[in-house]
């Protein structure tokens, strides 16, 4: 029992992080060396127990072959009010990284937004126009004209700039994307060899 | 080759002379000016034939060294049946300023490493990305009048840097398959035109989960193989360089 | 006690929903439509919670006045096999250091700074910017009206600090504490390891 109750602390931290995307029980039978049957008696009793316990808010759910953490219904209606009483900071972090991506990076188009965030930005993009933050500077030639967007005169103002060149560098992160890239190629390296063998192509 | 990096490692001037202290075990609030200053002196010569960046810096306490020391040869008061020793104790002391400088710095340079440790205890426990609420409305956003941060712009940009280490990829099985490569070809194209016909091979496989770059990579290939696009290098080993074919615009 | 229990469901799933944002307490009163107080009583049995069951594999922590949900320590080696992340590069000494001053002395300027340290620091501050821990915190009066430092909000989350009242106090020596000098000593040959494993001295 108390080993159990390990596990399914283990697999709570994992799915928690995992977030939206969800894990497939294999991918948790490899975490925690285990069987992929193992994994999913052991996620069915997870799920149990969020449901049974009054002071979850959160339970289990399993989309398309993958489990994820979910809020539980019941607390629909408090997170809807959430929306309406937004963090003293006032912008959430969704908005900020659009704003630094759009302001680092103009003119950008969303789907560059997107890569980089690795999430759809379509919700924070509406905000960001609605306050008045950004706007559309043109389209990119090519395939489906896609709309750029570039930073404001009331962005510089609300965030005390002179002029977009008085953003401070962000030299480090030129470095950081440079490593990653790095990761990047190796892991490619890996999943072509794989696709090889598989005698396959991803569409 | 071990030795010129453990000479890198000193962060300044300070950092030096209290590596010294330690080494020589010297009690820092009765510093023996003479034997510290000539080993300071020998080890910023040996720094010197490295070329150091800041060697102006160290040669600025360097003089700060000397100049306590020729103070301490003078007599000061002669006053009888005191020797020199107990003298210093009387009279200021020419090293009190410089112990209290050495001091101070190595307060903080404890906090550093304490920092440090800080740092890595929180390393150790991960959080995830705020869901998306688009979908339960729309936030109602008029102009805010608070004067923001551009700070708070960076501190999110590297949130996100971070959190995109976490997003590498869980196994290699997953499939999002979200992009074509008939689609990718548009973007790299889009990507060539935007750069001015030509970029970086790398340029192209800066972003996205690994489905996209693989995806980039076969429609790379692709827009080889129809002569869209070149790939070439200047020499052995240089960024291979990607731009417009005979047929590109 | 159930009623309780519904509570702590209702602001684990508001915490859920915030990930990496957070939550101060006063938007989560705001929420429950309760006091701040009564809010940070129900946080504290929450922590309490998570920290005693077993089966939990997050827990609860203050960092920057904003409370979030995170991971229990015990679980990162699971997580970081999940995300095959390589660690985040660790800072330089020099940063570091420049980095305590801030952190200690703040506002701050980088003339104080270099003098404290007897080196230039302009590499480690542009990086510490850059990295999103320090800002600009106004301008000191006077002959060329100098930028005074501070730390971000970043600063307190990734350090793990409630508030930047939470730093441990600064150690004075004490005459003759040779034992301090060892540590130190040891600290710095652990130190230069690390920057050994680097490759290298950035700055």
């Amino acid at each position: 029992m108390n080993e159990d109750e390990v596990m399914h602390g283990r697999i709570e931290s994992l799915l928690f992080v995992a977030g939206d995307d969800g894990l497939a029980p294999e991918q948790i039978a490899a975490i925690i060396d285990s069987t992929k049957a193992n994994a999913e008696t052991l996620l069915d009793q997870l799920q149990e127990r969020y449901e049974n316990r009054q002071d979850a808010g959160i339970t289990l759910r399993k989309y398309g072959g993958r489990y994820r953490l979910v809020t539980k219904g019941e607390f629909a209606g408090d997170i809807t009010k959430m929306l309406e009483n937004p963090s003293p900071k006032s912008m959430t972090q969704a908005s900020m990284e659009v704003l630094a991506i759009i302001a680092y990076k103009q003119p950008v188009t969303r789907v560059e937004i997107d890569d980089l965030r690795g999430v759809k930005s379509e919700g924070p993009l509406q905000t960001l126009v609605a306050k008045g933050f950004i706007m559309e500077k043109g389209r990119l030639e090519g395939s489906g004209r896609p709309i750029l967007y570039g930073t404001t005169e009331l962005f510089l103002d609300r965030f005390g700039l002179e002029s977009i060149d008085g953003l401070p560098p962000l030299t480090e992160v030129e470095e950081g994307e440079q490593e990653d890239t790095d990761l990047f190629m190796t892991k490619f390296q890996e999943a072509f060899n794989m696709q090889e063998d598989e005698g396959g192509i991803i569409d | 080759m071990a030795y010129k990096v453990k000479l890198e490692v000193f962060e300044g001037p300070l950092d030096l002379l209290l590596h010294l202290i330690n080494r020589l075990e010297i009690d820092i609030y009765d510093i023996p000016m003479a034997e510290l200053t000539n080993q300071y002196i020998e080890h910023i010569h040996t720094m010197r034939v490295l070329q150091l960046d800041e060697l102006s810096e160290y040669l600025v306490l360097a003089a700060t060294l000397i100049e306590i020391k020729s103070k301490m040869l003078l007599p000061v008061h002669e006053e009888d049946g005191l020797d020199e020793h107990q003298d210093f104790e009387y009279e200021e002391d020419p090293r009190e300023e410089l112990v209290a400088r050495l001091m101070e710095y190595k307060k903080y340079k404890e906090a550093a490493n304490q920092l440090k440790e800080s740092a890595d205890e929180r390393a150790i426990h991960f959080t995830k990305m705020p869901e998306d609420l688009s979908h339960y409305g729309e936030v109602a956003a008029p102009p805010p009048d608070e004067q923001l941060n551009v700070f708070d712009l960076i501190g999110a940009f590297q949130k996100m840097l971070q959190r995109k280490r976490l997003r590498v990829p869980l196994t290699a099985s997953i499939t999002k398959a979200e992009l074509s490569v008939d689609e990718k070809m548009d973007d790299i194209v889009a990507i060539l035109k935007k750069k001015g016909g030509t970029c970086y091979f790398d340029e192209l496989f800066v972003e996205g989960d690994l489905t996209d770059l693989v995806v980039s990579f076969l429609s790379l290939l692709e827009l080889m193989k129809r002569m869209d696009v070149l790939v070439w290098q200047n020499e052995n080993f240089q960024q291979l360089t990607i731009s417009f074919g005979q047929e590109g615009s």
